[in-house]
């Protein structure tokens, strides 16, 4: 298999500069179970078809991939000396301030979209994806590259710092702030997420030594990759439902969609490498970064922001960044890690 | 058997707005209330989550004086900016008193 | 189009009491009964279950008299201990000669 | 505040007819609907699908006119073959002017 | 273990005649975890038992199943070469055509029903149950009996023709043709089992190569079968809600779900072996031919031919046909390939 | 690993009186996944965070745990002769009866209850929680030491009786009997318990040899203890919800929760023993006869005792109770079994 080839060529031929071009990663991605369920979701709805995965089984698989990824997480998390985590956590939290401001600003002075708007979808772009997170980890997986295992950690931390600074932004340019800021920063930071990466996180953390064995084949490898594609599947779907809307959100949009998603994907690399993260690791900080949330962010965009346009937001991070990091996106972070390296 | 007229003030509205439609529907004097579950269209087509369409249905029975400060306020504060739809009915209600 | 009218009860009512309540509900003479599920808040607080807060919504479209015999037995039977809340309402149904 | 008075028509159907009747109650000149997933017991006991029981409630605001065009559209179309219950009863709708 | 007799004694044995009898086979079958989950379902309902599964759970395992067979269907398929599958796929594509006929034929003329009926039941008995096909694998697997690993496609193939043809005889026989045809052609062809068994299909063939082995555990071997069981406790619940009705429908419909079951089940056999299928591949071909749909077929016919009851074509194709194939009717037709082979 | 102390302890060091301490095993139970994910529901609810498990999920999972259970002992049973195990089903029965009558004297005498009240209550604590058995289950796996496999048996034999007396009682001392005995004892013998758990139970003992290893995977060792986690983290959550009651219920409330969790834990260890069991069936039954209902008891009276107040007789067993022993009730026992024997 030639597929595990960019690992190998790196251990066992310092001295040849070959590397698997960017075209064959990117067929690898593309023909991954993951990237053909999801596209096969999209595909069931381009055809008009009824087919949707039960709205409880959706949230099921949900919550056990969340889970999933907490506990492996806090496992590995507990493997690792705290100060040597330090640096990428900063590293994370800083990615975390900078990124709604520059999709604000990119929101608002090149796209020109009104300022309430602007802070909508800016504190989605700060946010972060936790299934294109899920995503890069399963193709660096098939790369054969390595990753830091406490990685999860960072995506709890990414969760909602951005959601916050994009909605305090919003306040002061709305003139009908309808919930009290208490409120929705509650409703984030106890929110589904919260509960299961953060609290699976402090789960695996402290499980006694050994008990994690008895759990690992439920929750990781071919079941967790499994349910994967069974979740993205249903995700197709939902992406496919908003892809009439692009017609009425316009090409700004989805120039603004994909290009703040490669530049907070070279930022977020370029950042992990800095931190000391290994290629696989800032690859997946960059999918991180690139990423947008369509889970946490709408509701707390809704309760304090009812000006602004739901359908813009969504139609961004659900049917552009979305597809885009999933099937072009990730390869690319990685090929970008491999050169910046 | 002891009936009494009330109103019953049927709301629907976005699931983001429960929390706070309940508790201004407690608030402004209301006994209880009853959620279902409903999905529908509109002429707004707001989509807020990724289930589209999904929608709260709050129907609380209620005097007429808490069924206009209902209606008031929903006028007033939810119908602006949110996918509400409202109305009232006058029903016969067992253990009126209660309301 | 030949209406009727004829009168729609509406009954919120724990889970364990749908059995009883249906038969009850078809024993009095009514033709049928739709079923809803819903969730809500009250003033008792019951919670019978380790979903708390779940009830059920029964409608049932009878007429005047068994309307009344059904809010009577309601009024006599299941209020006293059961978080049950019953009203009525006038409405125009076609088919009515089903009813 | 700013009150209508409306019709509020409220159907029961078989899951299958989803689509039709949602369809026709747009074409006929309703703004939207409300549907509930709700199950139920009634003469025919027609059972389609392998969750017998199982049907929708589709609820729409319209005006008299619309209300007595569906109506009408449903004893002639589809009472006839499946199980439809509807019903019509008056109420007052806040933004009323959007129906 | 005497189960694995059948095949090991072609293997071994060619000079000796010896081969299980149909009674050990039966036994096997009848004491199948499968079989008996679904006698449980069954005895739920008839001692009255509440018992059964949420709705959505039934409908997610419901997709896990079809979705499951579907790729691996599509795995395998990608191994034959496709000259070598044109046969079976022609052979099943005439068996979607000729089983509505027979069943419309039999229906009116034997068993008397009126045209619409008879249309709306030859809907149901010109399609397939997936879950009669995933038995008779299993079974055939607990016997020992190798099978084509690219069955699945002749599944999705045989889905569709035979309830089409014969809503077109329904139509041309109504007064009242509610539906256009082409919506309901729509539905049926874009409904959840052609989404997830032919997406299924084409995922699983178009996947690279090594990644299907990444999620395996989870869609194949224990975890399918596991999830199977209790697929079929509910179906056992569903069937058992029916057979109060088999009273009400009499007993001409019994004798019509067995004997059209049987007529269909070794016109499948033979098919299969004709077109040169294994014997386990001809045994699962003629239980997919001895199969109706309950999940399909319904909806279509109802809105099509409204004035087709119901009660019938459900009764016949869940409370008869269904447990007849699980019980007896696989068996039966395995001892029949191996008789005609 | 020290884990596996005390069945080593035993098997090698015969003169050695070492056996690791209450506090080491209090401390590994603490610290198991399933502890910790019934805690991080807990903190869930009192972080306010809406967090919670689909219904159908939660029910999904429910379902699964039980029949997997069932399917598990009936294997195991087959393995028995069937006179080995009438003492230890006799002595289950025994407590089935006393139990309920013990329960009620002292809600009714010490805590003062009203006898409506005392006879709800009493059939919560007459009946048995199968979550509790589990968790008593997986306890003793971790600790290394072995169970008689056909326990679930027992679990199935005393969820009923208990009820069943305390109704009875309880219809003797109220005005109001809302409900015919008969109606209730067929929901109670026809409940989802019964179906799944004797259900299985039939369906393991009677499979033909050799399927149960085709579905064990999906239905024991790291599934069944993965989706345990998911499942207690929502009883958590449930649990969590009910806490708030604990104020308005009342300190006696909670020392009755505790009390005869453990006088009923110590009589069943001592019964589990007297009738021959192992150290760890003792300490199962012991967990078994300590724990009350949740599932099956509520709605029974409910509907036979319209007066007693359900809040107090769920918060005792789902908010003391449960978590009572889970956190500390099982180690508990164990201890006590390893003294008494
Ligand atoms: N005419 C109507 N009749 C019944 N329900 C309606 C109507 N219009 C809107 N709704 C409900 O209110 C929700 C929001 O409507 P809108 O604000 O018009 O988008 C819809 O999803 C429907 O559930
Ligand atoms: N004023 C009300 N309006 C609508 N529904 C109510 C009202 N009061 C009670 N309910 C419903 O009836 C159930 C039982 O109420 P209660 O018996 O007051 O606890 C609640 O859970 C609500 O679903
Ligand atoms: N009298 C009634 N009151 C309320 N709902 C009814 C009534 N009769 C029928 N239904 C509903 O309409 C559906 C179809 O009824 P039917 O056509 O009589 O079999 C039933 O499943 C019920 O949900
Ligand atoms: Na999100
Ligand atoms: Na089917
Ligand atoms: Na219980």
């Amino acid at each position: 298999m030639g597929v595990s080839g960019p690992k190998l060529s790196r251990l066992f031929l310092p001295d040849c500069t070959w590397s698997p071009g960017l075209t064959e990663i990117l067929q690898l991605n593309l023909l991954s179970p993951i990237t053909l369920a999801f596209a096969l979701g999209i595909l069931a709805r381009i055809v008009r078809s009824e087919f949707s995965l039960p709205k409880d089984v959706y949230a099921g698989l949900g919550i056990y991939l969340l889970f999933a990824l907490g506990l492996k997480g806090g496992v590995e998390l507990a493997k690792v000396p705290l100060g040597g985590i330090m640096l990428p956590l900063l590293v994370t939290l800083l990615l975390g301030c900078i990124r709604p401001l520059t999709s604000y600003v990119v929101l608002r002075r090149l796209a020109r979209f009104g300022p309430v708007d602007s802070a909508g979808i800016a504190a989605h772009y700060g946010s972060v994806s936790a299934v294109t997170f899920i995503a890069a980890l399963t193709f660096l997986d098939g790369v054969g590259e390595d990753v830091e295992g406490y990685l999860p950690t960072l995506l709890a931390l990414l969760e909602s710092p951005g959601i916050h600074i994009a909605l305090a932004i919003g306040a002061l340019k709305s003139s009908d702030r309808s919930q009290p800021m208490g409120e929705v920063l509650h409703e984030v930071l106890t929110g589904r997420t919260m509960v299961l990466l953060v609290g699976g996180l402090v789960v695996g953390y402290v499980m006694a030594p050994g008990t994690w064995e008895q759990v690992e084949l439920f929750y990781d490898g071919a079941i967790f990759k499994g349910a994967l594609c069974l979740f993205l599947l249903e995700m197709g779907v939902v992406a496919g439902e908003r892809l009439s809307d692009l017609k009425r959100t316009g090409l700004k949009l989805l120039v603004f969609g994909v290009g703040m998603a490669v530049v907070h994907g070279v930022l977020g690399v370029a950042a992990g490498l800095a931190a000391g993260l290994s290629i696989g690791g800032a690859t997946v900080l960059g999918a991180m970064s690139a990423s947008a949330s369509y889970i946490a962010a709408p509701p707390a965009v809704r309760m304090t922001l009812p000006e602004a346009n739901p359908t813009l937001s969504l139609t961004a991070s659900l049917a552009i960044t979305f597809p885009f990091n999933i099937v072009l996106g990730i390869p690319l972070y990685y090929q970008i890690a491999l050169w910046l390296s | 058997m002891d009936t009494h007229d009330l109103i019953l003030v049927t709301i629907i509205a976005e699931p983001v707005l429960e929390d706070r439609l309940t508790r201004e529907i407690m608030d402004r004097g209301a006994t209880g209330y009853t959620i279902t579950e409903v999905r529908g269209r509109g002429t707004r087509g707001i989509r807020t989550g990724d289930i589209p369409g999904q929608s709260i249905r709050i129907e609380t029975l209620v005097t007429v004086d808490v069924a206009d400060a209902l209606l008031d306020r929903a006028a007033e504060a939810w119908f602006p900016h949110y996918a509400v739809v409202a109305w009232a009915s006058p029903v016969r209600v067992i253990r009126g008193d209660k309301f």
